[in-house]
């Protein structure tokens, strides 16, 4: 019963026990923790200290301050352009489009498999 | 004397061409509906089509003459293409009226039927 | 001509082609194998005593179909008076 | 006859039935009381779900079994060609009813509060039933017009689930393009059959797969069942329908289609599998079929990862980016069972490491049906309860809800590491399957399939620091917990997660490897019916 | 829809017996002659219609509740689904068809070239044809009724 | 001889009809065409030896698929603009 539940998951090639993942996560957690404890001492929350330094301009209300969901991975989307244009061009909500996806399929795998 | 040219099985075609055709292109929704309403015609006649058998009458032995039961069942037409169509004629007219009754509700919101002017918000 | 009607008069062609030439090669009149159709037309009367074969296919051979028929009937006016409901705001 | 094997006898149709007259019967009982209502169908539920235990156990003990609509033996007497309806269960169907019925239930559960300010709920669970039957019935069924008939029932209910918010433009668009999309799909399966029908004068699956001989018939029947069930499930270039059906309906709904959408899938398997399984390796052309139809599978399962990872990546709306999330899981899935069928045509004649390759990769696709299901649920759940919380759905404006809503966050961060497969979770164990295996068919393939599951991980990191982490916003700051029944459902979900996550090797032996010997063993389906009996 | 023109009403109610008569003779000779549940129902449903064309919407509606005639659509279908079960309990297999040869019931097996009056015959089968044509003639009179009524108010957001 | 020529007529008819109602930019033309196309199929469906599909053509394409496209052409536009 026991050797079940511990039998690792075999890949065909290797195996993987996420027991034993699990285990060295928790290791590894508490790593972290004790690594933490070397931390600075001094920290105190309410002072100076707490408050964000933005090159010594003021700092911003909590709205704008928070990152948003289009700013994030801004570079990538700009870097791939080309890629999203053409992507943004198949996702353009016009059902007649869709269904000659549809079409195209069909007929290519026609000419694929038909031929053959 | 059999059909020149399997004309019924290319009326099939054709319908099934014209429907597709209707809702590859044309831009009114209705005219998407009807053209799928073509090719579900088109279908159904398809499946008739291949349950007819040359000289064959119809397998109801209430009205069939004798002639016919004695040559049964090579005298008489498929019936199974027959049951499937009557399922198939039930289910173009339930997708036909659930499509209307959206149609009806996109036009209230949007004004207007035209597909290229009705998409869902793309941010 | 744009791109999109280029590619889709290519595509409807070939499925054209396609289907025109299934359409050739199936024959009117003459189904190639008859042997179910031919057992519920000799068996119409015997097994569930009606004269209708089309009656019998879609009752007792094939009635879970209906079942289905039937069902696709209920939820197209279930979807219908749900499309049409009153909504509070 | 006692009275449980009279019940395991008869299980088969009551699986179906039960769900169904609980739909016809919710119209009637909702004119009782709400609670009532509510709790008749769930109470229906878990007595279909009872049956599907009943019929797993016999099935996965005894075999295939069939059950004849109407009566006695699977032929008549001096007939090769089954008359009457047919069920046909082996272990895959076992495998797909599980999930749905989880599925279903966890649905029902979950839409307990989610859905309790909507009007119109009577229609709501009588058409959410319908869609729970027609799921059954398309993957319990071994007739092809049956199939037929019920995915056309799964269409129309999800026509109408996607435009339960009739009040909202984007849902109503969604529900007219799925319903067009599908219905074309569905009348080119019809004519398909109709097709098979005229050739060998059956629609049993089994008796067509016993006479197949890969004419010319036959090859445009191929491509159109398995172009129309791939759109079905979603599969790029197929899958624009997909994101704005999810993204626009309930979550709760969202959390059944998906459902429906696998159902596809198990679709387009029985076909290339069962339908076409002794073609696979036909001498008679240049190419092994099945070599052709993996690599066309495979091509397209790799287009749909890669556009649904890239799409999920540069939306800002929560619902949308998890909608192509699952067209990348679908992707995944379609790219392992491609590389099976790729495998099994290189094995030929002297390469068996090759199929022991696939077979690994079929096994991960299969065992992805179930952790998708799950882990994309989830998520979907976990947006309609911020939905429910916050009545938003974009990124642009929520943040700092792990302050307010702390079980929800967890049930995300949970959701997040299986579907981009980090390795406590249940996403991991599947593709780390996929992975090894599609990299001795093609290394090229497993690169790219490992780099896009780390994009995945990306897109989540993005909705989970935009969402949840971040200083309080002040428009946010009365939001509260979802309701307990919501929380209820996540939490199960997420205890099968971490269950499949610790212990896979459990699920593999017992559902996912006699699934797969069901698909790869076309003989034993066809014999059931033609040959042995 | 308005009501149109006294002829045109007149003339409907002259017609309208006429096609229920027909539709029901459909619907209950189904397994002897062409046709069935289905095919009357919709034949008594298209009678239906030109009653709704030629009174106006709103006037049926008012005369007619929509959640009754869903009730008997629902009583339709659990009919035919309940006949299903029933072949289950008596007869061993689900869709069994019980009452053929063995019921009192419509047990008789019929001859070939029989008249249509022999009614007593095909087991559940008219049974059946019954349940699906109430459903069908609710059904389809709901989807149309629904529409008509919606598409003749001005605002149906409220 | 008259068979041939009675279902090719009855064919040729349909097919024009359907050709008709998605060339037609008034809908409800190509309403009453469909009906027209849906009238002839079940004519042909007669011919074709199959009575019980014919009535629930007649019924359902003839009658309430026309109906209920009416009332739906009725609500919103009835010409289709460019």
């Amino acid at each position: 019963m026991i050797d079940t539940f511990l039998k690792s998951l075999e890949t065909g090639s290797g195996f993987w026990n996420p027991l034993v993942l699990g285990l060295a996560i928790i290791i590894a957690l508490l790593l972290i923790y004790i690594i933490r404890g070397f931390g600075k001492k001094d920290y105190k929350k309410g002072t100076e200290q707490t408050k964000a330094f933005l090159s010594g301009n003021p700092e911003y209300s909590k709205d704008e301050m928070h990152i948003k969901g289009k700013n994030l991975y801004w570079g990538f989307t700009q870097a791939l352009k080309s890629v999203y244009n053409v992507l943004e061009k198949m996702h353009n909500g016009n059902t007649s489009d869709y269904v000659l996806w549809f079409v195209i399929i069909i007929g290519a795998l026609f000419i694929i498999i038909g031929v053959i | 004397m059999t059909m020149i040219f399997n004309i019924p099985f290319i009326a099939v075609v054709a319908m099934i061409f014209i429907g597709l055709y209707a809702v590859l292109f044309k831009r009114n929704l209705v005219k998407m509906v009807i053209g799928i309403s073509i090719i579900e015609s088109g279908v159904n006649l398809f499946l008739i089509t291949l349950g007819y058998r040359e000289g064959g009458v119809v397998p109801i032995f209430t009205s069939a003459p004798s002639e016919v039961v004695k040559n049964a069942p090579g005298s008489m037409v498929l019936p199974v293409p027959q049951a499937l169509t009557l399922t198939s004629i039930v289910i173009g007219v339930a997708v036909l009226a659930l499509m209307l009754s959206l149609i009806m509700h996109i036009y209230e919101h949007y004004g207007t039927l035209d597909v290229r002017k009705i998409r869902g918000p793309e941010e | 001509m744009s791109l999109r009607t280029t590619v889709a008069v290519v595509m409807f062609s070939v499925l054209v082609v396609f289907f025109v030439s299934t359409a050739l090669m199936l024959s009117f009149g003459d189904p190639m194998k008859t042997e179910m159709d031919d057992y519920i037309i000799m068996h119409t009367q015997n097994e569930t005593g009606t004269n209708s074969g089309i009656t019998t296919v879609v009752f007792d051979y094939r009635g879970f179909d209906t079942l289905g028929e039937a069902t696709i009937l209920f939820s197209a006016v279930s979807g219908v008076l749900m499309i049409f409901r009153r909504v509070k705001n | 006859m006692n009275w449980f094997e009279l019940i395991t006898l008869h299980s088969p149709p009551l699986i179906v039935a039960v769900p169904l007259l609980t739909a016809f019967l919710t119209p009637l009982v909702s004119k009782i009381n709400e609670i009532v209502r509510n709790l008749f169908v769930l109470i229906m539920l878990c007595i279909t779900g009872l049956l599907v235990l009943i019929l797993g156990y016999d099935v996965l003990t005894n075999g295939i079994r069939t059950y004849v609509f109407g009566g006695g033996a699977p032929l008549p007497s001096g007939m090769n060609i089954p008359v009457r309806i047919m069920f046909e269960i082996d272990s895959m169907t076992i495998f797909m009813v599980i999930i749905t019925i989880i599925l279903a239930i966890i649905c029902i559960l979950y839409s307990w509060s989610f859905m309790k300010d909507q009007d119109g709920l009577d229609k709501y669970y009588t058409i959410i039933l319908l869609l729970v039957t027609s799921i059954f019935g398309m993957e319990l069924t071994g007739d092809l017009f049956n199939f037929f008939v019920f995915l056309e029932i799964s269409c129309i209910t999800s026509c109408a689930l996607i435009a339960f918010y009739v009040h909202k433009k984007e849902s109503l668009d969604a529900a007219f393009k799925y319903i067009v999309i599908s219905s074309i799909g569905a009348l080119f399966i019809l004519f398909a059959i109709g097709l098979l029908y005229a050739q060998y004068n059956a629609l049993n699956m089994a008796t067509i797969a016993n006479a197949i001989q890969f004419t010319f018939f036959d090859k445009i029947v191929l491509v159109l069942l398995v172009t129309g069930l791939a759109m079905k499930s979603g599969l790029a270039p197929m899958h624009m329908w997909l994101p704005d059906a999810y993204s626009s309906s309930p979550a709760s709904v969202t959390f059944i289609l998906v459902g429906a959408t696998l159902a596809g899938l198990y679709g387009g398997l029985r076909v290339i599998f069962t339908i076409y399984g002794n073609q696979l390796l036909n001498t008679g052309f240049t190419f092994y079929p099945g070599l052709l139809i993996g690599i066309i599978i495979t091509t397209l399962g790799v287009l749909s990862i890669f556009i649904g990872v890239f799409m999920a990546l540069k939306r800002s709306d929560f619902k949308k980016m998890i909608a192509y999330t699952a067209v990348a899981e679908i992707g995944y899935m379609f790219l392992a069972i491609g590389s099976y069928l790729i495998g099994l045509a290189l094995s030929v004649p002297d390469n068996p490491q090759m199929l022991v390759a696939g077979t690994y990769a079929l096994k991960g696709g299969l065992f992805h049906i179930l952790n998708d299901a799950l882990d994309i649920g989830l998520l979907f759940l976990v947006a309609g309860a911020v939905y429910y919380a916050t009545k938003q759905t974009s990124l642009n404006s929520l943040g700092g809800l792990a302050r307010n809503m702390k079980y929800t966050t967890i049930f995300f961060l949970i959701g997040l590491l299986a579907v981009s497969g980090m390795p406590p979770m249940n996403g991991f164990a599947s593709k780390l399957l996929i992975y090894q295996s599609t990299y001795q068919i093609s290394p090229i393939l497993s690169i790219i399939a490992i780099i896009c599951s780390i994009m995945l991980l990306a897109v989540f990191v993005k909705v989970f620091q935009s969402i949840f982490l971040g200083p309080e916003i002040p428009s946010l700051k009365n939001v509260k917990e979802v309701p307990k029944s919501m929380l209820a459902a996540m939490a199960l979900v997420a205890c099968i997660i971490i269950f499949i996550g610790l212990f896979p090797n459990i699920i593999i032996d017992n559902l996912v490897t006699p699934a797969a010997e069901a698909l790869q063993n076309t003989t034993s389906y066809i014999s059931t019916i033609v040959g042995g009996a | 829809m308005s009501q149109m023109s006294k002829i045109v009403r007149t003339l409907s109610n002259i017609a309208f017996p006429f096609i229920m008569i027909f539709g029901f003779y459909v619907i209950a000779h189904g397994h002897l002659t062409p046709g069935g549940g289905f095919q009357g129902g919709a034949v008594v449903a298209s009678g239906c219609i030109m009653l709704l064309v030629a009174y106006g919407s709103t006037w049926v509606f008012e005369k007619i509740k929509v959640s009754r005639l869903s009730v008997f659509e629902s009583l339709g279908a659990l009919g035919f689904i309940g006949v299903a079960f029933f072949g289950l309990l008596f007869g061993g297999w689900f869709f069994n068809n019980f009452l053929v040869r063995n019921g009192i019931l419509f047990n008789i097996v019929p001859k070939t070239g029989s008249t249509a009056a022999e009614f007593n015959t095909a087991g559940v089968l008219p049974l059946m044809n019954f349940a699906v044509g109430v459903k069908v003639i609710a059904g389809l009179f709901v989807i149309v009724l629904v529409m008509a009524y919606a598409s003749s108010l001005k605002e149906w957001k409220q | 001889m008259l068979f041939e020529i009675v279902n090719i007529l009855l064919l040729v008819l349909t097919v024009s009809s359907c050709i008709l109602a998605v060339v037609t930019k008034d809908l409800l033309v190509a309403a009453i065409a469909l009906a027209a196309m849906s009238l002839l199929l079940s004519l042909e469906f007669y011919v074709l030896q199959a009575p019980d599909v014919a009535i629930a053509e007649a019924g359902v394409g003839a009658c309430l698929s026309t109906a209920i496209m009416i009332i739906a052409i009725k609500r919103t536009k009835r010409m289709e603009e460019e």
